[in-house]
């Protein structure tokens, strides 16, 4: 199918449905006609075609009613693409199309307390009981749990083996007995995440994603589309962190010095040759030459985000601090918060998505080809790993 | 002149230390903070956000509150150096008591005066505070706008009061004079430093006593000289806690604390920590100042980069309200902008060290 | 405007390469700087530092010397992106040529008086310098004494002069306007870049022609654009082959790079050097006085930090003279001096960029 | 022994011994009356008592003829406590008197191209033949071997053991046949250090310091007594590598800019506070309780020469150099020659004698009790080592 012809069809379909009607029944249409995410399979909100044509979709369909992608985002970046590559396909009808209208919004049960960089030591045990299984454990860092319907969890299965092979992945009813969510809340005083704990929670077989033991390889494919989802939008110059930085830069002209100005200025230039970086890395993605570099964006955007807000709280002289209510927050308001919010939220972005540090580690052996280092952990079953 | 620890120092130490352990433990503080300091006068009954229990202790039992204050002004008469130990100590438990604002900085106002406030602060029965933004420093003693007197009252607002919101006394520099007063009007704002918060301190033809000659900007660098070691304390507290942590904290079935970028880090920390120890030490011994430039413009920035790097070294754990790191990461960027940030004390030493700038 | 190579461009870089790979090994350029360039006036014979074969080559198969000089006078007519893919190669190899000193910088400061000599440089048949310190920058184009003219004859002496030891004509400009000559005395002084070293030009009532004007400092901007990618052709041979050499180096029966912290100083050189692709290619497709800056300011540091950490990472073998890398970083260091330090390039973005000092 | 008992010694020995007399002669009975290291044994120019006292007999001799400590260092501060530590009595009587009186100047001979920060990787082998060993093998970075009378060797004797098991100690003939001496060009290009190269050498078994297979543990004597030597000389305020480039920045005022002001003012603070901690640690030394501190100094000095030097060239704008002759020094001449050369040459220090990754290793485990990495080399024959 080409340009024009994908046209076509977007033309057809707002011929017969009303954009001014009903934002539900719109969005249900659209799914069903194949035209909300255009490299899915037909019948499943797609055409199977190729993933560039979505562009033309948007384009087209530009002003009509839209889909939330900041709420529905686990749903649509992790949980869509791996209950594609891995569900029944009574799961892909079952879930997809609520997942994409945004009638059930999905989370993410990956994280624990004692797992966090080494996720394949995850705790959580799920215990086979008949057709059902009773997952006992505790879940960290989730966005959006006291609102979603389902959650994507990773379970041990099987202790006695080592614990790349002893996990199993399910959809999590968010709406079972023994699911508890609370707010954790961070350093900046709101709750934008959630601790879940789960007691004796009793799932069905047919929300098992993937075999048995086989829940690793599924957690991958999730993970891998986390990835590409972070740190690459399009930055204007003296654009992103640098913004609120510069502007206080030129509102208080009797705050600078010689020293900040030096800087300033170095971290000026930082930004700017990340952000040409990431220029050039979306042009090789448009030409269809993904390079390696993909994976220092975010590590660089980490580092220059620390930097420009500790460098703004300094030059503000500012011992204050806009608010340290206890609340929960959906998202994380860079621009309509103070600097002092900035600088520490901004800590969390060389943690969130793979610490700095494993991100290094990735770069070092995918990128450079460096060797791993001695590993003490792969033929140990998971039940007698030291922790 | 040394730059070791005396045996009565460490034996000060030991006392605080034990103290702080058994009176003020990171959860300790974290709750006292969660309660939260609202507006108050000082005539109000609020509970202000320090410990004003522990600080009785402190200052009744172990006596700390006396320390700058001569004998025969009812204190102990001690050196700045045993001080500076207190400071390490209060720095490492981020204990929220005003030594600082009223024992070091305000005594360091009243002392030239030998006004018999003196006597009250070294005893604990009162606290005082100075009047002046904590973002003042030796260079730029005066941030804002100044009070003006007026038939003995004073008229003005100071933003940025460090220890304030607990203060009996609030001491007013103006023109070279200093003035005590216990109208003023103290207002708490969220501060970034949830264990010394600030305040917005206002006079309106407030009643106040002068007390005598004040030279502000050499109050500011003794208190500059010895924020270095509360500095010191920070970064100590920072570089000790993550080090258990990453001996304690398995991932990939190895101590975190046995990867080696890990290690390295750690090692190039502590040796920033050993210079800050002689840096502090230094400024205390020797506080001329280059000295005390040299030590802020160095503390201050370790302390800010160990908390930075417990917090980053502790994971996902540190960015938890729960975990005390952000208690000393507030503290350390805060105490980076108090009394001078480390590009000030840089800028001074042009001059001071003879390292002069362009033509 | 695009920041990908063309592949025009990379067709370009391999016949490069594949040239020097064959002529100019690193131990060839070790060999032909043992020799060593002494005293010499353009009339003497003595063997300069250059290798005129390679050269020749180089300008007349490939066909670099005309880059960037239109067909109809005699050049290729080819654009700044394809000539900064040829320094990278040059970069990568510290190819002892002269295509920037005269390729580049010569020729841009004769191609607008769209002068004769253009035809022979572009053909390689004659290589032309220009006589200005190369620690000059687009801010302040000339450093030392001016040359002055009197009845069409040049005196004065430039010192720091780079690419004079092989140049069969000296450009000077003096006032606004280029002069050009063949009777310039030439001093090559032991300097700190083996493989472009510098020269004293002298001149004593030396015969010249008056080509035409010249915007000095613009030309010495284009230059600075260039000379980004040469830094980064230095940048890359060294994470190369300090790549290639822990993989290969065996310390504790491990490959050196399989040591954590290691692993992660070269994952963040290597994002260092992703970045000075960007900031090199962008200042060929941008050449504006921003984007010149931020690539001088960028590269020039990320060149001589990967020669510091190739050199560290090698260990012993660094340091010895039959190692290549001291090359690289005799190189990076002067590269980062020439044509602006980081620090002139990041001042003058205060004003480009509009990031002002205080005031 | 107390002080006052050592300065009638050493007056009652300068009332039999002129110092205006022979040089040598003045020096071999210093050595004798037990006065050249009172902490060594009677006999062996030493008087057994407390290492402090050696002040008192400096201070006292000040003034008459001195040995050389540039040219003898290795002799003094390596060989000898090892020599003292480990050799017999009989080697202890040949060696230590024109060691110490510097007629008989030592080298080292411990790294090797393949054996550098993992020393007990080396390869040089000695295989025993009758009454004497056989020993082939490369050295390198040996300082003074040119004018050297023996050298200090660690040697591979069985290959069939992990390579801590299987070295051996011995005092080398420099003079013996197979034993060549080549200068080492370095990238400053002047030659400081040498290669030695061994081809077929034979060296009596009395020339064996420690048991067969000890080797290693001999040379962690030896290493021990290196360590403690470097880096820990007072230093005044702003002086060391700050020196010339504050006197270069007092100088030349017009090259000065914000961007190099600020840079220099940071260097200088970081000089200073580490000028400071060496103060200090001698102060604990003094008092009896050194600290762990002396480790980090050696790391600190590497980056401050470094960075100071490389600042220097910058300042300065200066494409020359002053001297590429390849040519032997004795020793490294900072102050005497150009920023060129301080550059280059201290990028050294950051490899020789424990490269500061090294370095870092040391403190990290040693000083802060990190756990070492898992090891791959320990229990393994040398001969089977990966290299």
């Amino acid at each position: 199918m080409n340009e024009a012809e994908i046209k076509e069809r977007v033309a057809a379909f707002l011929g017969t449905h009303d954009p001014g009607g009903d934002r539900l029944e719109f969005l249900r249409a659209r799914f069903d006609a194949g035209l909300a995410w255009v490299w899915f399979p037909e019948g499943l909100g797609g055409l199977g075609v190729a993933r560039e044509l979505q562009q033309v979709v948007e384009r087209e369909l530009a002003g009509t009613p839209q889909i939330n992608t900041g709420v529905q985002g686990i749903g649509l970046g992790m949980a869509a693409p791996t209950i594609l590559a891995f569900g029944t396909e009574e799961q892909k009808r079952r879930f997809l199309r609520p997942l994409w209208t945004g009638e059930e919004i999905w989370c993410q049960l990956f994280s624990e307390p004692g797992a966090g960089s080494d996720l394949a030591t995850l705790a959580t045990r799920a215990v086979r009981d008949g057709d059902e299984w009773v997952v006992d454990g505790q879940k960290v860092w989730t966005s959006g749990a006291h609102h979603s319907r389902w959650g994507i969890l990773v379970t041990r299965t099987d202790p006695e083996v080592p614990k790349h092979r002893g996990m199993t992945y399910f959809v999590c009813d968010m709406h079972a007995p023994g699911v508890e969510v609370r707010p954790l809340r961070q350093i900046t005083g709101e709750a934008e995440f959630n601790e879940v704990f789960l007691t004796g929670v009793r799932l069905p077989d047919e929300l098992r994603l993937g075999e048995v033991g086989d829940g690793w390889r599924v957690a991958q494919t999730t993970l891998m589309n986390e990835r590409v989802a972070i740190g690459g939008a399009p930055v204007r110059r003296g654009g992103g962190m640098a913004g609120p930085v510069l502007d206080a830069w030129h509102a208080y002209p009797e705050l600078r010095s010689h020293d900040l100005h030096q800087r300033l200025l170095a971290l000026w230039v930082e930004a700017e040759v990340t952000r040409l970086s990431g220029a050039r890395l979306r042009e090789q993605l448009v030409a269809g030459h993904p390079g390696p570099e993909g994976s220092g964006m975010k590590l660089s955007f980490a580092k220059l985000n620390q930097a420009l807000s500790g460098f703004e709280v300094e030059f503000r002289r500012d011992l204050g601090y806009d608010d340290w209510t206890f609340r929960r927050s959906e998202d994380v308001d860079f621009y309509g918060r103070g600097a002092g919010y900035r600088y520490l939220r901004a800590k969390g972005n060389s943690i969130e998505g793979g610490t700095s540090e494993i991100l290094r580690n990735i770069i070092a052996e995918r990128v450079l080809g460096l060797p791993s280092e001695p590993r003490v952990d792969k033929d140990v079953p998971w039940k007698d790993l030291p922790r | 002149m040394t730059l070791l620890y005396s045996e009565v120092e460490e034996e000060l130490r030991a006392a605080v230390r034990g103290l702080l352990a058994d009176r003020c433990p990171p959860a300790a503080v974290l709750k006292r903070i969660e309660s939260g300091p609202g507006h108050r006068t000082l005539d109000d009954s609020v509970t202000p956000m320090g410990d004003l229990d522990l600080w009785k202790t402190l200052a009744g039992e172990i006596g700390v509150a006396g320390l700058l204050v001569p004998e025969e002004l009812g204190g102990a008469g001690a050196s700045a150096s045993e001080v500076a130990v207190v400071l390490e100590e209060l720095g490492r438990a981020v204990a929220p008591v005003p030594f600082f604002t009223s024992s070091v900085l305000a005594t360091q106002a009243l002392l030239p005066t030998r006004d018999a406030l003196l006597g009250e602060l070294a005893e604990g029965q009162k606290t005082a505070a100075l009047a002046v933004s904590f973002a003042a420093s030796p260079y730029r003693p005066l941030r804002g706008a100044p009070v003006r007197v007026e038939d003995g009252r004073l008229s003005g607002t100071v933003t940025g009061v460090a220890g304030a919101d607990v203060a009996d006394v609030v001491l007013v520099p103006v023109d070279g004079e200093l003035y005590a007063t216990e109208g003023a009007a103290v207002e708490v704002v969220p501060s970034l430093d949830l264990t010394r918060p600030v305040a917005t301190v206002t006079f309106d033809r407030t009643e106040a006593r002068r007390v005598g000659a004040c030279d502000l900007a050499g109050v500011l660098r003794s208190g500059a000289a010895l924020l270095a070691s509360e500095q010191l304390g920070v970064a100590e507290w920072c570089l000790d806690t993550t080090l258990a942590y990453v001996k304690d904290r398995h991932q990939f079935a190895r101590p975190v604390g046995s990867f080696q970028a890990i290690k390295h880090r750690l090692a190039d920390l502590w040796l920033d920590v050993v210079r800050a120890r002689a840096a502090a030490r230094n400024a205390v011994a020797d506080p001329s100042p280059v000295s005390v430039a040299v030590a802020q413009s160095w503390n201050a920035a370790v302390a800010v980069h160990a908390a930075e790097e417990a917090l980053q070294l502790h994971g996902g754990i540190g960015m938890t309200w729960e975990h005390p790191v952000h208690l000393y990461l507030k503290r350390a960027k805060a105490a980076e902008i108090a009394l001078g940030t480390p590009g000030d004390h840089r800028e001074a030493l042009a001059s001071l060290a003879g390292v002069p700038g362009p033509e």
